[in-house]
């Protein structure tokens, strides 16, 4: 790596070092043994609730080909602890920390935002409006394009730092939640939480899930992300985090050419434990091999 | 936690069901207690997608071993790589057993692969000159494995199985308090592999109260501590918490685990 | 394989001596050299439409983890050939055909299937409502529940051979268009067609399928499709078609425990050519050793 | 169009890029034309998904053998497979080239891995003594395969490549007017692997008023004539029509073809 680039994207007003970051929930604080915090383009702990919550049935995940499905449920102990201890242990990182939200009523998103949004180490906040797992066979807020307007306008009221929403991909049309999201007022959208999907033990004929259903991650899904990504990007200026199924740093700058400024990385930690820092050199290589100097060149470049 | 590229000294079926993995460790600069575990990645395609979770069965000075049941696809995944390739593991991970060095006796109480995990307890108990007496379970005599380990660590083993039919809840029990305790004073119980038997050891060391340890499985996503798949209810006083098998365990005392 | 095994299940009056069958787009005439079609539960021939239509752009193809895009679009010959020339070639098998229409509006879907439905070889209709490789950015009438109910309560009036709607799984909720599809007068339901998704290289930065999006097919889809059956089931008391991402005996009948009555199998035959018969086999040995004798029993057997 | 599980005689690299592959077809009973191609299972795992098209390059008494440029995932799986292992292969797909054998000379012009479905061509024609010409074009002499064999068929080979700067359509176009067609009558022309060789061939067959054909190449998904993804417009007199280049070709009369 001889030249310098600049790895730079900015999201909703704030500058990231780089456009790699962990997905909610498959990251935490444990995985410091194994990776370089402070390489991360952003810190996004497990989504977390107002109240201790205690996650789901088990089994709580089941692999399928080239993916899996979980349904941890928002296993949380609450906002107390977490403003308590898990931000304090990402704190020390240079990575800004964006806390992901998660809540049963529009009120209490309304709450945990205003009360995360005013520590001053969160620097901005992604809305969980996507959540499979949530009661009601797998529904969620962001299903329904007025209610994730209404939602995000509300929450919008109660802090100026950047709000992201994320998405759900189990819609008939994520341009509509978009541009929904977009007019509530959001800064960024996660596009998108898992899929909701199913497995079966045909031996026992039980769902391979405790929780029956469960969201689907890995590269698998990656076709149907990467062509919202592109979607979303036909309809809305607002920058756009692509998640599911990267492994690679290929994979995360397909996503940016189909229209990501950024690029969140789950399941793939669960096979390599270094895949972010893995997936930024990747991209550092190609960057090189194409002579970009500027990542933000890539955002969006899709040729059709 | 860190991952490595291991290199297969050896990979082979040991029984009908079992698998016999060694593996040099010398290279990578990792200390290994019994009861913790690798997270294995038994091949290298996306299905299998999950690393599986596999106890150290024993610790050398320059290796390590695995001994697996083929179970599904990973572990039949396993059984391709041959010695010279290498196996990319992830760990060690997880708190292991303690052993109290000043133990006279100790009572291990394996069913099926459990003896994969206990069998490093044995070992260990051996270096520090402990007694163990052990409790093999199995559905068939070909389905005990490292009997003659155990022994070479000077452990005094009680088989049981379902074939001769003498694997019963109550027959161990008499094992134990007959064979066993009627003439040696256990200081610890460590059990790994079966419900049935964990209650019973739980509730015999309730009983002599001695304290005991118990390995326990669960499925895993992470394998890191990260992502709440591999959770489990440990008593704290009055009230449960919720743990992780992969970082707070897989190793909890025996008194603690709320048996479902 | 000892014991008698009663194979046959019943799709909307239409009795099928076993339920596995080819998926619309994935199979031709010409496959009779690799396999015996008297050995399917039923032909059926790749979707047509009224008029001679070119199809898409190339390349029409393109492989990702555990699955592949197409976009074929509608390539065909027009009902006039398909009449006298690929009815003829399917005729001779004992499998009975049920003819796939697809049409750019609801008239023209009406008067496919009436002409279509004359044909005495022709024993069931399969509607494709859910093609996303047609005009208007991957939109389908299968999108629109009320445009679900309204289609197929037309194409009713014209035939009383059984009708069967394949849903698309590229919508909110699956179960609101299967109940309006049900209440159109549909009398078994495809779950389901192809994920819209793309892929995009990103080394010419150019996507990977000429018609920039297309339909994912293969294993990678399957959960996914399971959790739709499942859902489906729950609210509609017509026959299932499983269909998406059958590569095994095991994948048909997880599809089956889910609640389907019958399952389609496409891409698997790409990989193996005797893909289906193959399935029927694995399915048979299932049976075999888990001592059951009628094949419906395993229909919707879920546990929970 | 069966499927068949071929044993691997040998997988070697024979350049930087290509890789050489022989095939055990003594058992399959099925008979192979120069131009048909299989459709080869890379590797037993869902990625790479889909099959490979390739051509058989040699075709022997009780072998063939396919020479194979390692471009993606596909390709470079193949390269792991290893000799005694067996090949999971369809075919052979589709219809292969014409020769007639009262045919003088024939003039072969193959672009890069072109050569890999020519080959079979020049084979054939050296059975029925029809003498062949051979323009072969790459990128450099290291890219240029099969010269050898070529010759070993009593083919003239012309070589041209973008490192010594004779490959531009200009150069071939000369060597085939002043250095071939001056001094002989060429009977039939064949091509492969390259669009702007192609025209170039069309258009000297049309003014020679000689037949040709030509190897066609498009993205397959079944390679069973099915799925209609590997589609190509061919003239048919005054119109074009649709064809399937896995079942209809891959090989069509030069003359037709609709160049793009
Ligand atoms: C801490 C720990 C240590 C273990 N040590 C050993 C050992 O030394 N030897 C041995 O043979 N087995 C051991 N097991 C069990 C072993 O992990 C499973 O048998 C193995 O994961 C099965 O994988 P499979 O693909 O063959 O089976 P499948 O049933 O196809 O696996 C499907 C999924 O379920 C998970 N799974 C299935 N069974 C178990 C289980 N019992 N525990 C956790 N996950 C499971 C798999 O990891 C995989 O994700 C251990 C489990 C844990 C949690
Ligand atoms: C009839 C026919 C005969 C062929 N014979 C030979 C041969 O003898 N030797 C040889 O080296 N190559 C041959 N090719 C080209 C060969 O099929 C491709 O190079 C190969 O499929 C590339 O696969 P990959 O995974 O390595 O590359 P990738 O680029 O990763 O492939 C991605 C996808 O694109 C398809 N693809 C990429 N390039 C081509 C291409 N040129 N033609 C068709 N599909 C393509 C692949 O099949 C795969 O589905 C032939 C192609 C056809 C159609
Ligand atoms: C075990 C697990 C737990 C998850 N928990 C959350 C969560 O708490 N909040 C959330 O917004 N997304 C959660 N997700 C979804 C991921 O953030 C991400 O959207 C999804 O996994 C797709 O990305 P991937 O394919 O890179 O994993 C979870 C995913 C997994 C696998
Ligand atoms: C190449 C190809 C062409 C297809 N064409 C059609 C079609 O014409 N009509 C239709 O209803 N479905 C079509 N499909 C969708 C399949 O019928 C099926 O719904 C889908 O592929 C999922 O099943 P699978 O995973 O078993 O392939 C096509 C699929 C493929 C792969
Ligand atoms: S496996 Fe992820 S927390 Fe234990
Ligand atoms: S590849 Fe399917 S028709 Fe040619």
């Amino acid at each position: 790596m001889t030249s310098r680039k600049n790895m730079q994207v900015i999201i909703g007003g704030l500058t990231l070092n780089n456009p790699i970051m962990p997905a909610s929930g498959a990251f935490g604080p444990e995985m410091e043994q194994a990776l370089d915090f402070n390489r991360l383009g952003a810190i996004v702990p497990k989504s977390i609730t107002k109240f201790p919550q205690p996650g789901n049935a088990k089994p709580r995940v089941c692999e399928t080909n080239g993916g899996m499905i979980n349904s941890i449920g928002i296993q949380s102990k609450g906002i107390e602890y977490f403003l308590a201890h898990t931000i304090p242990a990402f704190d020390k990182f240079q990575a800004p920390i964006i806390a992901s939200v998660s809540a049963e009523s529009l009120e209490e998103f309304v709450d945990v935002s205003a009360t995360l949004a005013n520590h001053k180490s969160i620097r901005g906040l992604e809305l969980n409006i996507s959540c499979p797992n949530l009661k009601g066979d797998g529904k969620a807020f962001g299903m329904d394009a007025a209610i994730t307007r209404e939602l995000i306008s509300q929450v919008r009221t109660v802090t100026t730092k950047p709000i992201i929403a994320k998405l759900t991909p189990n819609v008939t049309s994520i341009q509509e939640i978009a541009v929904a999201a977009e007019k509530g007022g959001a800064d960024g959208l996660n596009v998108a939480n898992t899929m909701l999907a199913m497995a079966i033990d045909v031996d026992t004929r039980r769902p391979l899930i405790g929780n029956v259903m469960g969201g689907f991650s890995g590269p698998a899904v990656k076709p149907i992300i990467v062509r919202m990504i592109y979607q979303v990007a036909q309809v809305s200026s607002l920058p756009i985090i692509g998640c599911g199924g990267v492994m690679s740093g290929r994979d995360a700058i397909e996503m940016m050419i189909a229209g990501a400024s950024a690029v969140q990385v789950g399941t793939a930690s669960f096979i390599n434990p270094t895949a972010l820092t893995d997936i930024l050199a990747e991209i550092e290589e190609y960057m090189e091999q194409n002579e970009i100097t500027e990542i933000e060149e890539l955002i969006g470049s899709i040729i059709i | 936690m860190q991952r490595h590229q291991a290199n297969v000294l050896s990979n082979k079926q040991v029984s009908n069901r079992y698998w016999h993995m060694v593996v040099d460790i010398s290279e990578l600069n990792i200390d290994v207690d019994p009861g913790q575990f690798f997270q294995v990645r038994c091949a290298d395609t996306y299905f299998p997608f999950l690393r599986r979770p596999l106890s150290v069965y024993r610790i050398n000075e320059d290796t390590i071993e695995f001994l697996y049941l083929v179970k599904g696809q990973g572990t039949s995944a396993m059984t391709k790589i041959q010695a010279g390739q290498s196996l990319d593991m992830m760990g060690p991970v997880g708190e292991g057993f303690s052993l109290d060095p000043s133990a006279g006796n100790i009572l291990l109480v394996a069913r099926g692969v459990g003896v994969a995990t206990l069998a490093a307890v044995a070992q260990a108990a051996c270096r520090q000159q402990v007694k163990c007496y052990a409790i093999m379970s199995a559905r068939s005599r070909d389905d005990l494995l490292a009997i003659e380990f155990l022994e070479d660590y000077g452990a005094e083993v009680f088989i049981v199985t379902e074939e001769e039919g003498t694997s019963d809840v109550e027959n161990v029990k008499r094992i134990i308090k007959e064979d066993i305790c009627a003439t040696t004073v256990i200081d610890a119980i460590y059990t790994c592999g079966s419900r049935r038997l964990s209650k019973l050891s739980q509730s015999i060391a309730n009983e002599l109260h001695i304290p005991g340890e118990i390995a326990l499985e669960e499925h895993m996503g992470c394998g890191m501590g990260a992502c709440f798949s591999c959770v489990c209810d440990i008593r704290e006083g009055d009230t449960t918490k919720s743990v992780r098998v992969c970082t707070e365990g897989p190793v909890f005392p025996l008194h603690k685990v709320v048996m479902e």
